[in-house]
């Protein structure tokens, strides 16, 4: 909006810059959906290190970027696989230290919201019900657990602390080339991520005219003004789904995850999908008609919603 | 009528949903049972999903994650994390389900370390919003496989805090409310009773045995009073669930 | 949504039943914007007593409330006029108890905010860096300031009670039977609002039918599940706007300004816009071209989404 | 080049706008001031609205309120003032404007209670987000008339903090960050000096005099070194301000 399109990059140069070695990252903070594993790929392709990753979920991206070295910490409530299961790269380094170990931060998927809130929102710490009799206050010890001062009688509240990742990337349907952005369907800890974090990537299904974002401000998650990067990468969030766009690529994320079963496995997994692909355009011309069977085709349109002023 | 354990398992829980009352929903079985719940007795129960997603009417497609495009569409209210847990730690959600993959004699469960926390055993993928839903909602339901390493006398880490100690435990805790209120496995029902909340064998699933599901658990499992076999899926569940899973998965 | 529209109501009905003297009220929470006056008008008609607004800003609404004997408290960041400046009845009430007193819970909208915020999602208090330095603190005794638990330094944090008021009135475009709404352009704490009222009654500018609602779920800004009741009142937030919908009646709102200068011209005002006309419809009739000519006839709509699912 | 007082001042705080900075925009002239400062020297400031408007170009028509129909039409974030203003909570805005009834020595500011909480002479409307924008916006604007009887020593309850006691006292109070930068009157232009951070004399709007805006202080007013006349608005920003003010209504 009344400047020049200087947020609009390549995805190699976006994560090349903005993305350092020791980052904490968030990479989709929508849980299942919306998961931008374009930049776990370029992550991985242009080995970065000591990664803390910030995850409510993130489906099978955060064990990808374990086992390939990327990651050494995560800060978060579950990694995994979300059709299949365990993560098998989170395992090995949890368990025998393999490719390399992993330092764990547990949360829960609330706490790591209210965290999120909180920097976002500039809050000292967030307080929450939930983590009592949770042994995760014991292997967390950034939360604190005092006696409510608003109550007459003894009541202990969890202190959340706030998280302030470095850098949050997050898949849109479509944006600007401000990073002006619209999100619709479920969002899970996206708004909160991306208003906490230092630095916003935005990976941009479709980069559309700034009209069509200020045709409706509502559906803006979060503004332009706090991203640093717009990534034009159509289908970047395969092979996770994104509301109105993709279905999920569920075989796809079944097949990393018997791959991944050894390290043999995930590395000719990590050969064949990653590293002797240059980049995201080439990731989709490999895909090529699998891709086209996730597109979604249909049209369920949202209701019209009036903007006039007079 | 012929059924699998797994249709058993699905009509079991829910039944443990009453009409109108919000259901924090995991994926899974539990998915299944909201919808067979909402089209049999329960017309009017709303179901809630970690992602921020809430329906009414169950997706109609396949879910292979709660966020999948179907689950969206037509949803009640598509919104986030913070708003749909914040609203059961305001004690708004009547019941969520969770599973596990390590559960004690007090409905406390393991989805976290297996072996220790410093060079686990086992790593498991963590809680998720399960210890979230353990804490804030007020009655907890659990769902999984029944297997004598499964089922043990204490889990090695509470990810997801059942009744603890039992007895008073959970209240001094600092948890006002919420507490495990029924385990539905493959082979069995188990509910919590009397002041220890101890989990007590509730009743059997046909073809299941007393001894067979004690042989299971890891701990002395005793029986409620009155303890039977869990009622046979009905025609109306049945049909509920044939209704939403026509791929005909879980058969 | 499988069940009957049993939340369709008359406005009468829906204050009789749903608001009772002494019960703490949001009237619109929106701040300047969709403020439901003719649930305003019904109390003042009801003779409802001893109210106590939870109010940010509400334009005018709550100063009428005052005036009309139906409010005794007030708990908020601001009773006036937007575009007038001063509230007469306010200042009548405070000054000279005339024609009572009004008790005064001093809040800022943000602390406004994070209190119905902590209400919404059953926080035990919200954290605030605001208010500090504040006399607010000394006036309303509801604050408590704590040294922050979390940090090594002395750092003055305000603990926010939660707020949960018994009933909230709220006025959207459109809504269906059960109380499932849209709301677009800016909100204000009507979310936080909805959420942590005991009771929803749910002013609709227009019925719709259940599937417009549930083509855009991301447009719903809290569910149908908080709704005690729905009232179909075409531009019952008249002299509010309504984003889309309708323009402020600046003049209306003026008159009232003006007229309510004295407690005769305030009885006047309220017996010829209140008092004497029966019902929401007769106030329209009355209004008659005024109130079309503040009908916003443009077109400016939201570029479309689209939610299919294959 | 002929202007109105409400004109400069509106330019005048325009000028307080730098480019690319998040201004916390308030009701009437605040919001002509952001409308000139985007459109002359600041043409990528964003204004934030603490009813969940925020924008990047100047609204097209007449405002009556911050949430009429012409400020949500093209706007860049339409939300709700807990995210507006956590941003600012969170350090993320640069400059906020507030009015004020009463004001004093050190900035501090009364939209409360004139003559006691109690029974109050005049009840002022309160707050709205005034507090939250003195508290947590990096630099508070002022804009207010010059009368002595609002520029008081010391104001008798203090709605929105400015330097409090002057000196080290607003940071003891806990507030790390802002205070006053800039007190725009319809006679001068106000600014904190020195470490005590009282209000000194900066410039004097053109036809007024140094004695003149003394005399309408209700404190021993001094002059920074230096001060000089306010400078006239420029072309640039009059051109500005009338593409805003179609209708003339500040002239």
């Amino acid at each position: 909006m009344g400047g020049m399109a200087d947020k609009l990059c390549q995805l190699k140069d976006a994560v090349a810059e903005l993305i350092r070695d020791g980052d904490s990252v968030v990479l989709g903070a929508c849980l299942e959906p919306n998961i931008p594993f374009a930049v776990t790929y370029e992550l991985i392709r242009q080995a970065k290190r000591g990664l803390n990753m910030i995850a409510p979920i993130s489906d099978a991206s955060t064990d990808m970027l374990i086992g390939a070295g990327c990651a050494t910490a995560v800060t978060g409530a579950w990694v995994g696989n979300v059709s299949g299961g365990l993560g098998h790269n989170y395992r090995r380094a949890a368990e025998t230290a393999q490719p390399h170990a992993v330092r764990i931060n547990d949360f829960s998927n609330f706490s790591l919201g209210m965290a999120l809130m909180a920097g976002a929102y500039g809050m000292p710490f967030a307080p929450v019900r939930s983590l009592l009799g949770s042994d995760i206050l014991k292997s967390n010890p950034a939360f604190k657990v005092i006696d409510n001062p608003m109550s007459a009688v003894r009541e202990p509240i969890v202190l959340v602390p706030p998280l302030k990742p470095d850098v949050a990337v997050l898949a849109v349907p479509r944006a600007d080339a401000e990073g002006n952005a619209h999100v619709w369907g479920s969002t899970g800890l996206a708004q909160e991520a991306a208003l906490a974090a230092r630095r916003v990537i935005v990976l941009a299904d479709e980069i559309v005219a700034p009209e069509i974002i200020a045709s409706d401000p509502s559906r803006v998650l979060f503004p332009g003004f706090v991203v640093s990067a717009v990534v034009d990468a159509h289908a970047g969030c395969h092979p996770s789904p994104m509301a109105g766009r993709w279905k999920r690529d569920t075989a796809f994320l079944d097949d990393y995850h018997e791959q991944s079963r050894t390290p043999d496995g995930f590395r000719a997994w990590l050969g064949e999908w990653v590293l002797s692909v240059p980049d995201h355009a080439a990731y989709c011309r490999k895909l090529g008609d699998r891709l086209e069977a996730l597109r979604i085709r249909g049209a369920a349109l949202a209701a019209p919603a009036n903007y006039a002023s007079a | 009528m012929s059924f699998s354990t797994q249709e058993l398992m699905i009509v079991a829980a829910a039944r443990e949903i009453r009409d109108r009352e919000l259901v924090f929903v995991g994926m899974r079985l539990p998915i299944m049972a909201f919808g067979v719940a909402r089209l049999s007795h329960a017309p009017r129960a709303v179901g809630l999903f970690e992602c921020g997603v809430v329906r009414y009417a169950p997706a109609d497609g396949t879910l292979h994650t709660m966020a999948d495009p179907p689950n969206q569409l037509g949803a009640a209210w598509t919104t986030g994390t913070v708003q749909v847990m914040g609203l059961m730690q305001g004690g708004r959600v009547d019941a969520g389900f969770i599973g596990g993959a390590e559960i004690d004699r007090y409905g406390n469960l393991n989805t976290s370390y297996i072996g220790g926390i410093e060079r686990p055993k086992v790593k498991l993928p963590g809680s998720g919003g399960a210890a979230d839903i353990a804490a804030m909602a007020k009655r907890l339901l659990v769902i999984m496989n029944h297997e004598k390493h499964r089922f043990v006398e204490r889990v090695g880490f509470v990810t997801s805090p059942g009744w603890l100690a039992g007895g008073e435990a959970r209240r001094r805790a600092g948890l006002a409310q919420g507490g495990p209120a029924a385990v539905i496995t493959d082979r069995a029902v188990l509910r919590p009773h009397g002041p220890d909340h101890e989990l007590h064998l509730a009743s059997v699933h046909p073809g299941q045995t007393i001894d067979g599901v004690r042989a299971a658990t890891g701990w002395d499992l005793k029986c409620l009073p009155g303890a039977g076999e869990t009622p046979a899926p009905g025609e109306r569940e049945l049909a509920a669930l044939h209704t939403i899973d026509k791929d005909g998965f879980w058969r």
